[in-house]
């Protein structure tokens, strides 16, 4: 329990906080990209350079940017934005509750007590001979999603004149 | 034999006949009279040329016809017969007209009434020509349609009753035995009576049954036992046996009396025809693991009938329990027969004796119990319905020749020598009385008390002073003493020339006792 | 094989076909329905005689007098069964007198009968009965003679009831064939039994019939599971249908009822020739009844001649006792016919066929002329029974008094001119020198001494003093036949016509010289029965105490008939309702003995009664026990239709109906759930996702 | 209390918080963005596990996160693109509004 884990994990967690519960909605993406940092810090923390780095890369650069068009495009809807009644609010946030607290309950109860943590070398090396190896299929179907994916956003995302016609 | 199929158009003939009875339906109540006596007529004409045709010294089944029907059943369409089945085949197409002619009350609805009688006639045919389980129960079952509606709709007061409860008890009866047919078809894959039978005999049949059903809960003996129960039921509550007859006293009183002349004179026979053709072929073990309880119960249907019948005062249900008390002669020798094993000529000569015996006691008491109730159907037109014992009184003033060939048919029915009813009797008691002595001499009993409500008959109904009710009350038509003139002729040359009927079923009789031998 | 034995037949054909022939003819033919009775029976009479002057003329000639013709009848399994006729000294002797005595009584029957609107019918039934009695005769088969027997039982029943207009005689009739077929059913089984030991019913047919002596030896040494003889079982089963039919003891209480038939059926059926027919069967198989002795060489009677001769002198006493008390004139006679046939039977089971056979026939002959006689009376007196109300007939009625006397002295056996002395001396004789006991003998000669008792009583009654007929009113059971005669006669007491007299007469010289026939000197009937030699010797009333015995027996006559004169005689009835003189001094047993030893009540109150009793219990069955098994199962099975039903209705259909409702209700909730708001959606999955989280680890911990 | 309990409680609290988040924000992208976060619970509990796990040689964990990263990558993209549609055809990025899939 290092002290650099605690800081990590107060920023990402007051970022995320924030970012759910913030009104501005500008706010919010600023503090999530906030919360995605320090969640990349955690995995640098524990020795995943490559995915930290993606996490960087991929959330912060790319996710964070994205969240930051979409919410200028939707300008016009974010002032219509009023408080919602406290009963969802409460019965959210104990939903939420509930499950942290099972999930911690399941935590404390499943883990066991683990030896001494060996120094894994997840080099990035290691990683991409694994990428091109043993999990290739994957690796071949998230490029076709990521495909699938950036086509069909663009399809959703246009103009609307030109897909209903 | 030639290959006219001849039994199937001697079963289509009534059914032809219900059709055109239908079609001819809108004209007058005579006419479709006519048509149905017509079409029973040429159904007594088939069977009469059958008799003619048959061959009486030759082994199995003759007429035979064989058509694959249900190959997953592995039933067939088979038919034949042999004397017993002849005989049954005469005594239903002597009984239909009679039936018929005695339906002359019938005034609703005519040409359904006559329709059902002769579809019940079809059926009876083709239960007693059938050799395939499948074949054979379908009409045996579907004999139970038309008797049930000609109870229901043309009977008397209670008739929705006597009816319901024919058609549940009988039906009780046939779904016990339809299920031993099933246990016996999973193990044997075969519907065939012939080929059951013969099974039965090599001792090959219940341990192919306990071996393919393994009902472990029971020793083999018991699964055969509760196969045999069965089967027994259905047939016990068909003749009826006592005490599974409690359906027949009401049924025969409330149905419109020619039914009841196809009932007693011929449906009756169905159960004993089960009794013999299926029964003692196939179970003759079973029989004898048994016997003293069953032969108990051949005495209770004899003496307890023929005592009931003597503390009744209907005609009809007196009648109607001597039907049982007569039967119950037949289950006896059925029962005697079944007794030993064996080939010990004395014991086979008596099991010849008891079985002729059974054959001609069938005929005799159809014959008898049909004309019986015809009189009885003859007296209520003129009564207007009245048939009760104490109604009556010195009638023999007013209706001499009425009360002639009704005394004589009552005579037949008391077993008098010269009669019909008498060789029967003493062939059975001939034939029983060496097998089973004990069960056989109470059996006289009944003989003793048969006499005695005949003659309570004779002497309230004829004898005695005349009402003064009963004074204008008709005589016999020259048409009735026609029609009867050939049933009673019959009764004499019965009674005094046996041979005529035993000569075509003697060698059948042999056989069946025979094939007890290997058991 | 001569014409005769093949066409024996012939003689119970006769009347058959006139019987058969008469059945069709309508009731106005009554000339043509007593030609043709009257005619067959000539002729079988002829034929009769033919077939006696054969077998006579065999036995002279020293051939075997046996001779039978056979036939199949039917076939059951590889055997056939037979019938046959025979032809042999009994046959010959009881068809001659069937036909002789039938033929008289047929003639007879037209006086009487004249008046009666169903005379066809009456001669039809006639010609029936002599046609089953005949052929009972000549049968050579038990179960011919078994069918015979029962059609003879079925004629007299309808003779019986001739008059079915009159309760009693309906009654009567129904009695009689009940009381005989209670006889019947041993007898039935008997010849069943009988039939399957030995294998044939045919009496002879070439030393395989069943009374040659290999099937007796057979049964013989067969023994029952009581230790019994079989040959002795069969035969008491047979003689049991004899005892119904003969009216002996047990089974005697039909006879006296029977006199509600017309007077000449009782002559005939219940006099002469059918209640003789039970001696006839036991005198038919006596080689059966006596195998015993016969086949073990033993000089002591078998066990069944034993039966017979018991049963036989106890009939005979009981008869007698009973006729004392009697007052309706047919009544008497009727006690008397009983009497007599004990004696019968008694000397068949001392003496032998011969013996009882000699008192058959005798007795046909005196007992159907007593009968005649009486139905002469009867009909005379416009239809009165009852002695009480005839008296002083003798004058009014000549021939009838006379051939009546004749028939009374020889019933009561008067010597040496009456035939009953010779044929009851004979029984007597017999018993007399039975080695087994005495009793029997005294049994008999006090029977006999009771006879000539009753016999002067009834004639004093009827034929003596003054008259007390009571004028124009017709009493008893003759009153329908004879309800149409007084137009004619008026009520005044008269002589009947000639037809009737005639016969009356005819018997009456018969009675007279028959007994010459078997006299100890000169045993001619004896010895064609028995086939011995024949020969005049009047030593033998010397020998084995037969002189004692007709000494006694004469004088037991002389005292019996004194003692009637001294009661009856002496002063003579003059009241019709005055009480009986013996009556007066010995009133108990007086009324013990008219009430017949009170065994009609007897029989009511026990076995009619049990009977009756078992016939409630058996409807009581039916209706409560077997029926109400079946009403619990229905119940049962209502029950169960019912609890089906109640399932089906509330909880089954309960259930659907709600479930369906609670589908519908949450639908209503669920749909509500479905708000189409991804956040509630997400809440459920969140909720459930504790829940199951929750119930997994709690799970895992437990 | 050992590191990896840490990182576990961590990533539980973030999915708590990004459940929390997308079921009580009626803004269409604040759900988007707290799916995204349960989905970087996640991650950090894939990573903590191969980290401290018995087997970090395999690289199991680290893999399932990049892929996870992926696919993350085309669901915001998807996401936001139909958010973006959304808003056109209704002006409005109110899930309250938009509630077409109602029963």
């Amino acid at each position: 329990m290092t002290v650099t884990f605690l800081i990590l994990a107060g920023v990402t967690i007051v970022g995320m906080a924030a970012a759910m519960s913030l009104r501005n909605l500008v706010h919010c993406v600023l503090s999530l990209t906030l919360g995605l940092v320090g969640l990349a810090g955690l995995f640098l923390e524990l020795d995943a350079q490559f995915v930290g780095f993606t996490q960087i890369l991929v959330y912060v650069g790319a996710v964070a940017i994205l969240a930051m068009f979409a919410v200028m495009m939707t300008r016009g809807a974010a002032q219509q934005q009023e408080s919602r009644p406290t009963s969802v609010r409460i019965s959210g946030v104990l939903i939420a509750g509930g499950v942290f607290l099972v999930l911690a309950w399941a935590m404390c109860h499943g883990l066991m007590t683990l030896g001494a943590p060996v120094q894994p070398e997840a080099e990035v090396k290691q990683i991409g001979v694994a990428l091109m190896r043993s999990y290739v299929l994957p690796l071949e179907v998230i490029g076709l999603l990521l495909t699938a994916a950036l086509i069909g956003a663009g399809v959703i995302a246009m103009e609307e004149k030109r897909g209903a016609r | 034999m030639s290959g006219f199929p001849w039994i199937s158009v001697l079963t289509l003939v009534p059914i032809a006949g219900a059709i055109v009875v239908l079609a001819v339906g809108a004209a007058s109540h005579t006419v479709v009279r006519r048509t149905a006596l017509g079409f029973s007529l040429i159904a007594l004409a088939l069977t009469l040329l059958l008799w003619y045709g048959f061959h009486p010294e030759a082994n199995g089944y003759q007429y035979q016809e064989m058509h694959p029907w249900i190959s997953m059943l592995n039933a067939n369409y088979h038919v034949g017969i042999d004397g017993l089945g002849l005989l049954m085949l005469l005594l239903s197409a002597i009984v239909t007209p009679i039936g018929m002619l005695a339906s002359r009350q019938v005034e609703r609805q005519v040409s359904l009434y006559f329709a059902l009688m002769l579809l019940l006639q079809a059926c009876l045919f083709g239960t007693f020509t059938a050799l395939s389980f499948i074949h054979w129960f379908i009409f045996w079952e579907m004999g139970l349609i038309p008797a049930f509606f000609l109870v229901r709709l043309w009977g008397g007061p209670k008739s929705a009753k006597a009816a319901m409860q024919f058609l549940v008890y009988t039906m009780v009866g046939s779904i016990t035995m339809l299920m031993s047919f099933l246990a016996i078809f999973l193990a044997t894959r075969s519907f065939d009576f012939v080929d059951i039978g013969r099974m039965a005999q090599s001792g090959r049949l219940m341990p192919e049954i306990v071996a393919r059903l393994g009902w472990h809960l029971l020793t083999p003996e018991h699964t055969a036992m509760v196969i045999f129960a069965g089967v027994f039921l259905g047939f016990a509550v068909k003749v009826p046996v006592i005490p599974f007859h409690t359906w027949l006293p009401l049924t025969y009183t409330e149905a419109p009396t020619g039914t009841t002349i196809l009932l007693t004179g011929a449906m009756s026979k169905m159960g004993l025809y089960g009794f013999l053709r299926i029964l003692l072929p196939c179970f003759g073990v079973q029989m004898q693991h048994v016997l003293t309880p069953l032969l108990w119960l051949a005495v209770a249907t004899i003496v307890l009938s023929a005592y009931t019948a003597w503390a009744q005062t209907d005609l009809k249900r007196m009648f109607a329990y001597s039907s049982i008390n007569h039967l119950g002669y037949c289950i006896l020798a059925i029962f005697a027969v079944a007794k030993f094993t064996g080939t010990d000529a004395g014991l086979m000569s008596q099991k010849f004796a008891a079985m002729d015996g059974v054959f001609l006691q069938m005929f005799n008491h159809g014959l008898t119990a049909a004309t019986l109730f015809w009189f009885i159907a003859m007296l209520e037109k003129r009564s207007g319905g009245v048939r009760g014992l104490n109604d009556f009184g010195g009638l023999r003033r007013v209706m001499p020749v009425f009360t002639g060939l009704m005394g004589i048919a009552l005579f037949s029915s008391l077993g008098l020598p010269g009669l019909n009813g008498f060789i029967g009797e003493f062939l059975i008691f001939k034939g029983s009385f060496p097998l089973v002595t004990w069960a056989t001499a109470l059996s006289v009993l009944g003989l003793l008390i048969t006499a005695i409500f005949i003659l309570g008959i004779l002497q309230r109904v004829f004898y005695g002073a005349l009402p003064e009710v009963w004074a204008q009350l008709p005589d016999l038509t020259v048409g009735e003493r026609l029609s009867l003139v050939p049933v009673i002729g019959l009764m004499f040359v019965l009674g005094l020339y046996p041979q005529l009927v035993l000569g075509v079923v003697n060698h059948t009789a042999m056989q069946m006792a025979l094939t007890l031998r290997n058991f | 094989m001569n014409w005769i034995v093949r066409n024996l037949w012939l003689i119970p054909m006769l009347p058959m076909v006139a019987a058969g022939i008469i059945a069709v003819t309508k009731r106005k033919g009554r000339m043509l329905a007593a030609s043709l009775a009257i005619g067959s029976m000539s002729l079988s009479f002829l034929l009769s005689v033919w077939a006696f002057a054969h077998v006579v003329l065999l036995r002279n000639q020293g051939q075997i007098d046996l001779q039978v013709w056979n036939f199949r009848w039917f076939q059951f399994g590889n055997e056939w069964v037979s019938l046959g006729w025979i032809l042999n000294p009994l046959t010959a002797v009881m068809v001659v007198m069937v036909t002789f005595v039938g033929l008289l009584i047929f003639i007879y029957s037209i006086g009487y009968m004249a008046h009666d609107e169903n005379f066809t019918r009456f001669f039809g039934f006639l010609a029936l009965f002599a046609a089953a009695m005949l052929g009972l005769i000549v049968a050579n088969s038990l179960l011919l003679l078994f069918m015979c027997w029962e059609i003879v039982g079925l004629t007299s029943y309808l003779l019986i009831g001739f008059w079915y207009s009159n309760p009693r005689a309906a009654a009567a009739s129904k009695k009689a064939f009940l009381t005989t077929r209670i006889g019947d059913l041993p007898f039935f089984l008997g010849i069943v039994w009988l039939y399957s030991k030995s294998g044939t019913l045919l009496f002879y047919n070439g030393g395989t019939g069943c009374l040659e002596p290999m099937s007796l030896e057979h049964l013989v040494a067969q023994r029952t599971t009581i230790g019994m003889c079989v040959a002795t079982g069969i035969a008491l089963l047979i003689f049991c249908g004899a005892v119904g039919k003969s009216g002996q003891f047990p089974l005697h209480v039909w006879l006296p009822d029977a006199m509600e038939g017309p007077t000449p059926v009782s002559a005939l059926i219940h006099a002469a020739t059918m209640v003789a027919a039970g001696v006839f069967l036991v005198a038919r198989v006596y080689p059966l009844m006596s195998a015993h002795a016969l086949v073990h060489g033993a000089v002591s009677t078998s066990a069944a001649l034993q039966v017979v001769t018991w049963v036989g002198s106890i009939t005979a006493l009981f008869g007698a006792l009973i006729a004392v008390a009697q007052y309706d004139i047919k009544r008497i006679l009727a006690y008397s016919t009983i009497s007599q046939l004990g004696y019968m039977m008694m000397g068949l089971g001392v003496g032998g066929v011969s013996v009882g056979m000699f008192h058959l026939i005798t007795h046909a002959f005196f007992k159907s002329l007593l009968f005649l006689g009486a139905g002469s009376v009867i009909h005379g007196c416009s239809g009165e029974q009852d002695i009480r109300r005839m008296g002083g007939l003798g004058k009014l009625m000549p021939f009838t008094f006379a051939t009546y006397a004749v028939g009374m002295l020889a019933l009561c056996g008067f010597p040496l001119f009456f035939s009953g002395f010779w044929s009851k001396d004979e029984i007597l004789h017999a018993a007399h020198v039975w080695d087994l006991s005495q009793i029997p003998f005294y049994m008999g000669a006090f029977a006999a001494l009771l006879t000539a008792f009753y016999m002067a009583r009834q004639m004093y009654y009827v034929f003596a003093g003054s008259t007390r007929l009571e004028v124009g009113e017709a009493h008893g059971d003759g009153a329908n036949a004879t309800a149409g005669m007084e137009h004619e006669h008026g009520p005044v007491p008269h002589e009947s016509p000639a037809v009737m007299t005639v016969p009356l007469m005819t018997l009456a010289g018969c009675t007279l010289l028959l007994g010459f026939l078997g006299t100890p000197a000169w045993p001619w009937f004896q010895s064609f029965l028995e086939d011995t030699r024949l020969r005049v010797d009047f030593g033998a009333f010397a020998r084995e105490g037969m002189f004692p015995v007709m000494i006694s027996s004469s004088l037991i006559v002389f005292l019996g008939l004194g003692l009637g004169w001294w009661f009856y005689g002496r002063e003579p009835v003059d009241a019709a309702d005055a009480p009986d003189h013996l009556g007066r001094r010995v009133p108990a047993i007086f009324a013990v003995l008219g009430h017949a030893f009170y065994m009609d009540a007897l029989y009511d109150k026990t076995f009619v009664r049990a009977n009756i009793a078992f016939s409630r219990i058996s409807t009581w069955l039916d209706r409560w026990v077997w029926n109400g098994a079946v009403q619990i199962v229905r119940y049962g099975t209502l029950a169960f239709a019912h609890m089906d039903s109640f399932i089906d209705n509330h909880v089954v259909n309960g259930a659907f109906d709600e479930g369906c409702e609670g589908v519908s209700r949450s639908g209503q909730i669920l749909a509500k759930l479905q708000t189409g708001r991804v956040q509630s959606y997400l809440k459920v999955i969140g909720v459930a996702l504790i829940v199951f989280t929750a119930l997994l680890l709690w799970r895992a911990n437990a | 209390m050992n590191p990896l309990t840490g990182y576990v409680f961590l990533s539980a609290l973030l999915f708590a918080v990004g459940l929390a988040g997308a079921l009580t924000r009626r803004n269409a992208m604040l759900v988007l963005i707290g799916i995204e976060l349960m989905l970087n619970a996640a991650n950090l509990n894939f990573i903590a596990f191969w980290r401290y796990g018995p087997h970090p040689e395999a690289l199991t964990g680290v893999m399932f996160v990049i892929f996870s990263i992926g696919v993350a990558a085309a669901e915001a993209a998807v996401g936001l693109s139909i958010i973006l549609a959304v808003y056109r055809h209704s002006k409005t990025t109110n899930l309250d509004e938009m509630d077409s899939l109602k029963g």
